[in-house]
């Protein structure tokens, strides 16, 4: 299909014709930013460099019921299907996480919960053009326009997005949209290309990632382990807010005699994570937790899925309270092999 | 005035001590303005230690965040003293540690630094956007001085300061063992808690609305908890499953519990470092919520939390005329 | 296994009693499906667990403890320590309980044909263990022999002790049965497992030694297998770990890169030795 | 709404002054409003102020604490710190929007039969005066 244009006053019409109940965007809350539902009050603000909480949590919420119960009683109940969405705006580190993530949640056994949400979604990604400092989606196989895991490949020409169509999902939302898009010419592509280039050089962070998977292991032992984690306050801002973590505590809630099976984000940066039930716990100290934590992302992610499980959006390293940061390991590790 | 070279010959002599594990201060973060807890056992990695106006961090939380774990057989425990450098805030949190018996007075050296306020990275930030060069900063006479390889810039310390910082009233640690270099000036602040009266002076309605919001957007990842050298619980009712205390979900109803179970255990025991409401990664105001009770524990019981190493905690003290005329 | 992974079988306990009593009880649950299509399709090996939980309280990982060659069933021995185990251990006869799986791999009976089998476990070490014992049992004629040790500290902490104590009986089975510390009436052993290992002394020729139980016990009868020249491929054990899902998404079971719930639990121990994590 | 809002509120009694203040209520035959959920405890400085949110959360519309008059605590003390802690829990219910209304603490003796009335009274008028709680309670919670 080809390429079509938004011009910016549409983004308006574009949103109502497809069925605003239907959006996911980028919004500003009260002391951060998400994706969120449209609605009457929230806008969306495609200026906002990639969001506090990602958007792993439209997929993977923080609290997701498995199945509802009566207690003393053995019916269950699951959840119904979800609606179709479309995410408008994800940054394309995002999206690359996403299809990372798709890896294990439909690793055999498939996750349905997940999986049906991923079907149900259209994805409509924005090309970055100002990377921030600590973005380093370059060194691990992305880039500030990746079209991975993305159905369009939005890049903001001033005063009209550039919509690249990529997928079929992605072209029945251009068909929908109708006559609100317009067609572009080779000299939009052309400079979306160019302003994907410009965004690119603009990244000054970076690790070359070649070797770590294999070499990481090794480090097992190292001092390195210590030192990093010595400052960290165990506490989970960095995998929370991780567009990859994905690891889950699944918990029982009843009130009453209503019940519910519920999974909850957990963190492998936490005691109690590991903690087994007769007291004996795996990876007693921050420092087995850091070291695991930097292990699976860089190196048993990609053993059994062939990826790295971090796609550089720099999150972990804007938000840690104690500047334990992710790139300055990783070259520590690159020193040590 | 801040004076780094003493700063760090009394580094290195405390930490070629027999009797001393390691030492923990601050030092130059990856980038930008960010600064690390620098942890050290050798004298030579003492030469990276800084302190300016960067060094927010309450290092008196790593005095109790340290695991304890259980000692091979055959050895013994290292019961070495760990060296610390504190601010007069965190002085606060180390002497209260010490009320409620938390840590052993014997356990830690405590090198004191004279603080004339660090700043609030979202304030440098908003004027600085942060990039990959790392900057240094200093006091310079009410002002202060950022340290850009192509120049220097200052700014008045009222711009960047952190809010606790302005209001502060205990520039000088409350208890050291050595006072690196000579007390500042108390200076003339006051605090009024004007944060807390503008919150009072609303209806429930509007106090709900504005925590409801607040507290949505919680993600639980514990970063007040951990951060906060008064939470130092080895096992928190937050993790606990049994009972359950706070289920693990995330919503209104749980967030608030959470929030308020939290603010309730620091109740008389918080020492204003702020370190909470500074690590939050989605900002929630939690000093305004801690800074009710503060405020009410002085008004009503006359106590402030870790100003008097011989003090009793409050809340495993009582006075039998505590004022009671909320009581039917 | 179904369609939505995390919902579980309802099944009904059809018997079940202590095996140990104490603050740290053991109690075996013998449980069925209730569903007859889940009963028909659902097929265990030996050394796969199973999600078992009440609704209301949670569920936790237990190895299925019995084998499939015992009948159509199946069998769980708790040892009450938290809060899902303390919900499980009040639960009587005819009252219901959830349960999915299998999860994980086996132990490759089928590839150990003809060889002799030596089972060496810890206190409630030996549920994992139990099926394999059984299996063999059921198929002695297929297998070179079957030798097992089994010990706890005092005999009140035996599981499955009737059960030993008739195999004991058995000329075509070696069942060693050994407790920590002397006790009035106690008929069989008296010392450590490892050191029973030792008195034992069994030939590597054509063996497979599979052990489980504490970390402590593990690590010397580990030394002492190699002391009996057993090759590191002879070895097996199973491990546990705190899981929540079973299989592989929930991410907290990893030992080094392997999930205990889907690469474990059973593992040799030329592939432990390996993995750092492990080793530990 | 025509039927009219009867709410629910949880007591925490202390066992040796506020309970057997309640008893004596009872078999005196002195009426009170029968909307009180009573948990007894051995003493107020066994009420975990945590108990007051799980309540809210749980659909209380109303909480009072009540135990023995200062000085006369069977364990010489815990009324004392009882009155610490929930002086600063009001104030801390209070400042999140919790109207002042729904928590209240109070000491009833053991002989104080008509006084249990009274504050009973008050304190389900009070609940009943600011309506259902809508804050926090966990099956307000969309599962």
């Amino acid at each position: 299909m080809d390429n079509m244009k938004l011009p910016k006053e549409k983004v308006g019409d574009f949103l109502a014709k497809l069925g605003k109940e239907k959006f996911r965007v980028p919004q500003q809350m009260e002391g951060s930013s998400k994706f969120a539902p449209l609605n009457g009050e929230s806008n969306a603000d495609f200026t906002l460099s990639n969001t506090t909480v990602p958007p792993k949590s439209i997929f993977y919420p923080q609290t997701e019921t498995l199945y509802r119960y009566n207690v003393g009683e053995t019916a269950m109940e699951a959840p119904g299907e979800v609606d179709e969405m479309i995410i408008m705006g994800i940054r394309p580190c995002d999206a690359r996480a996403l299809s990372t993530v798709d890896k294990l949640f439909t690793w055999d056994p498939v996750d349905p919960y997940y999986k049906s949400r991923r079907d149900k979604a259209t994805m409509v990604g924005l090309a970055c053009q100002e990377p921030r400092t600590n973005c380093f989606c370059t060194s691990v196989g992305g880039g500030p326009a990746s079209t991975e895991g993305l159905d369009i490949l939005m890049t903001d020409l001033g005063d009209s997005y550039l919509f690249q169509v990529l997928t079929e999902k992605g072209e029945k939302i251009c068909q929908e949209a109708g006559d609100i898009l317009v067609k572009s010419d080779d000299s939009d592509v052309q400079a979306a290309e160019k302003l994907h280039n410009d965004a690119a050089q603009k990244i000054v962070r970076g690790i070359d990632s070649q070797d770590i998977p294999e070499k990481l292991p090794q480090l097992w032992e190292s001092e390195i382990w210590k030192k990093v984690s010595d400052p960290c306050l165990g506490c989970g801002a960095c995998t929370f807010l991780c567009p990859t973590c994905h690891c889950f505590d699944i918990q029982d809630e009843v009130e009453g005699l209503e019940g519910r099976r519920c999974r909850v984000w957990d963190s492998c940066m936490f005691k109690e994570y590991t903690l087994h039930t007769s007291g004996h716990n795996p990876r007693p100290s921050r420092r087995e937790r850091t070291r695991n934590r930097i292990n699976h992302k860089y190196s048993y992610f990609v053993d059994k899925f062939g990826v790295i499980a971090c796609v550089g959006c720099g999150r972990c390293i804007n938000l840690c309270p104690v500047n334990i940061d992710i790139l300055n390991i990783l070259s520590q590790v690159k020193e040590a092999l | 005035m801040a004076d780094l070279e003493k700063l760090i010959t009394v580094a290195k002599e405390t930490v070629s001590r027999d009797d001393v594990k390691y030492l923990i201060g601050w030092r130059q973060g990856t980038y930008g303005f960010r600064v690390s807890p620098h942890f050290i056992t050798e004298p030579e990695e003492a030469d990276k230690l800084i302190f300016s106006p960067l060094c927010s961090n309450n290092l008196a939380t790593y005095l109790t965040l340290v695991e304890k774990l259980p000692v091979p057989r055959g050895q013994e425990a290292d019961t070495r003293k760990i060296a610390l450098m504190v601010k007069g805030c965190d002085s606060r949190a180390v002497v209260q540690q010490l009320v409620e018996q938390g840590i052993k007075r014997e356990s830690v050296i405590i090198l004191g630094c004279p603080c004339q306020g660090v700043v609030d990275l979202a304030k440098v930030e908003e004027k600085f956007p942060a990039g990959l060069e790392q900057v240094a900063a200093r006091w310079d006479d009410g002002k202060i001085v950022f340290q850009f390889s192509d120049g220097e810039k200052a700014v008045p310390r009222e711009e960047v300061l952190a809010d606790k910082c302005l209001r502060c009233r205990y520039p000088n640690p409350v208890l050291a063992d050595t006072l690196l270099w000579e007390e500042v000036e108390a200076g003339s602040s006051s605090d009024e808690y004007a944060d807390v009266s503008e919150l009072e002076a609303k209806t429930p309605e509007e106090r709900w609305s504005f925590w409801e919001a607040q507290f949505s957007s919680c993600v639980r990842c514990y970063s007040c908890r951990n951060v906060c050298p008064m939470c130092y619980c080895e096992d928190c009712i937050l993790d606990r499953l049994n009972p359950t205390w706070v289920n693990r979900s995330n919503n209104i109803s749980e967030n608030t519990a959470f929030h308020l179970s939290r603010a309730f255990h620091l109740a008389g025991r918080c020492i204003e470092c702020g370190e909470c409401e500074r690590v939050c990664p989605v900002n929630i105001p939690i000093m305004t919520l801690n800074r009710k009770l503060t405020k009410e524990v002085r008004e009503k019981f006359a106590y402030e939390p870790g100003t008097d190493p011989a003090s009793k905690p409050l809340q495993a003290s009582y006075r039998p005329n505590d004022q009671e005329n909320f009581i039917l | 296994m179904k369609e939505n992974p995390y919902q579980p079988y309802i099944a009904t306990i059809e018997d079940t009693w202590f095996e140990t009593v104490g603050d740290r009880a053991v109690k075996t649950f013998k449980v069925t499906l209730d569903d007859e299509e889940a009963r028909k399709n659902w097929s265990h090996r030996p050394g796969q667990c199973a999600m078992v939980g009440r609704l209301g309280i949670g569920e936790s990982m237990f190895c299925i403890s019995c084998s499939p060659t015992e009948g159509d069933f199946l069998r769980f021995s708790v040892m009450r320590a938290g809060k899902n185990t303390q919900g499980l251990h009040e639960q009587e006869v005819g009252d219901k309980i959830t349960v999915r799986g299998p999860y994980g791999n086996s132990f490759p009976l089928e590839d150990w044909k003809g060889k002799h089998i030596l089972t060496i476990g810890g206190g409630i070490g030996q549920a994992p263990l139990r099926p394999i014992v059984e299996y063999v049992k059921a198929n002695l004629d297929q297998y070179a022999g079957l030798t097992m040790i089994y010990g706890a500290r005092t005999s009140g902490d035996l599981c499955f002790k009737n059960e030993f104590e008739e195999m004991a009986k058995r000329d075509d089975i070696a069942a060693h049965l050994t407790i920590d510390i002397e006790e009035e009436g106690w008929d069989y052993n008296v010392g450590f497992v490892p050191s029973m290992l030792m008195d034992v002394g069994p030939s590597p020729d054509n063996t497979i030694a599979i052990t489980c139980g504490p970390p402590i016990m593990i690590k010397f009868v580990l030394e002492n297998l190699k002391k009996l020249n057993f090759a590191d491929e002879q070895i097996f054990t199973t491990l546990e770990n705190r899981m929540k899902c079973g299989f592989g998404k929930c991410g907290r079971c990893n030992v080094g890169n392997m999930y205990v719930c889907k690469d474990g639990p059973v593992f040799s121990y030329a592939i432990l030795k390996n993995i750092p994590e492990a080793s530990a | 709404m025509s039927e009219q809002f009867e709410p629910n509120v949880v007591a925490f009694l202390c066992n040796w002054c506020s309970y057997a203040g309640a008893d004596l209520a009872g078999t005196s035959r002195i009426q009170y409003p029968p909307n009180l959920n009573v948990i007894r405890v051995m003493c107020t400085g066994r009420i975990n102020p945590l108990f007051v949110i799980n309540a809210f959360q749980q659909g209380a519309d109303g909480v009072l604490v009540s135990g023995c008059h200062p000085g006369d605590c069977h364990y010489m003390e815990g009324n004392y710190f009882a009155r610490r802690r929930f002086t600063m829990m009001k104030e801390l219910l209070d400042y999140v929007g919790v109207d002042n209304k729904r928590f209240h603490m109070s000491w009833v003796s053991a002989s104080e039969g008509a006084k249990w009335k009274d504050v009973v009274k008050s304190t389900v008028d009070e609940a009943k005066e600011v309506g259902p709680f809508a804050q926090f309670q966990r099956n307000k919670i969309n599962w």
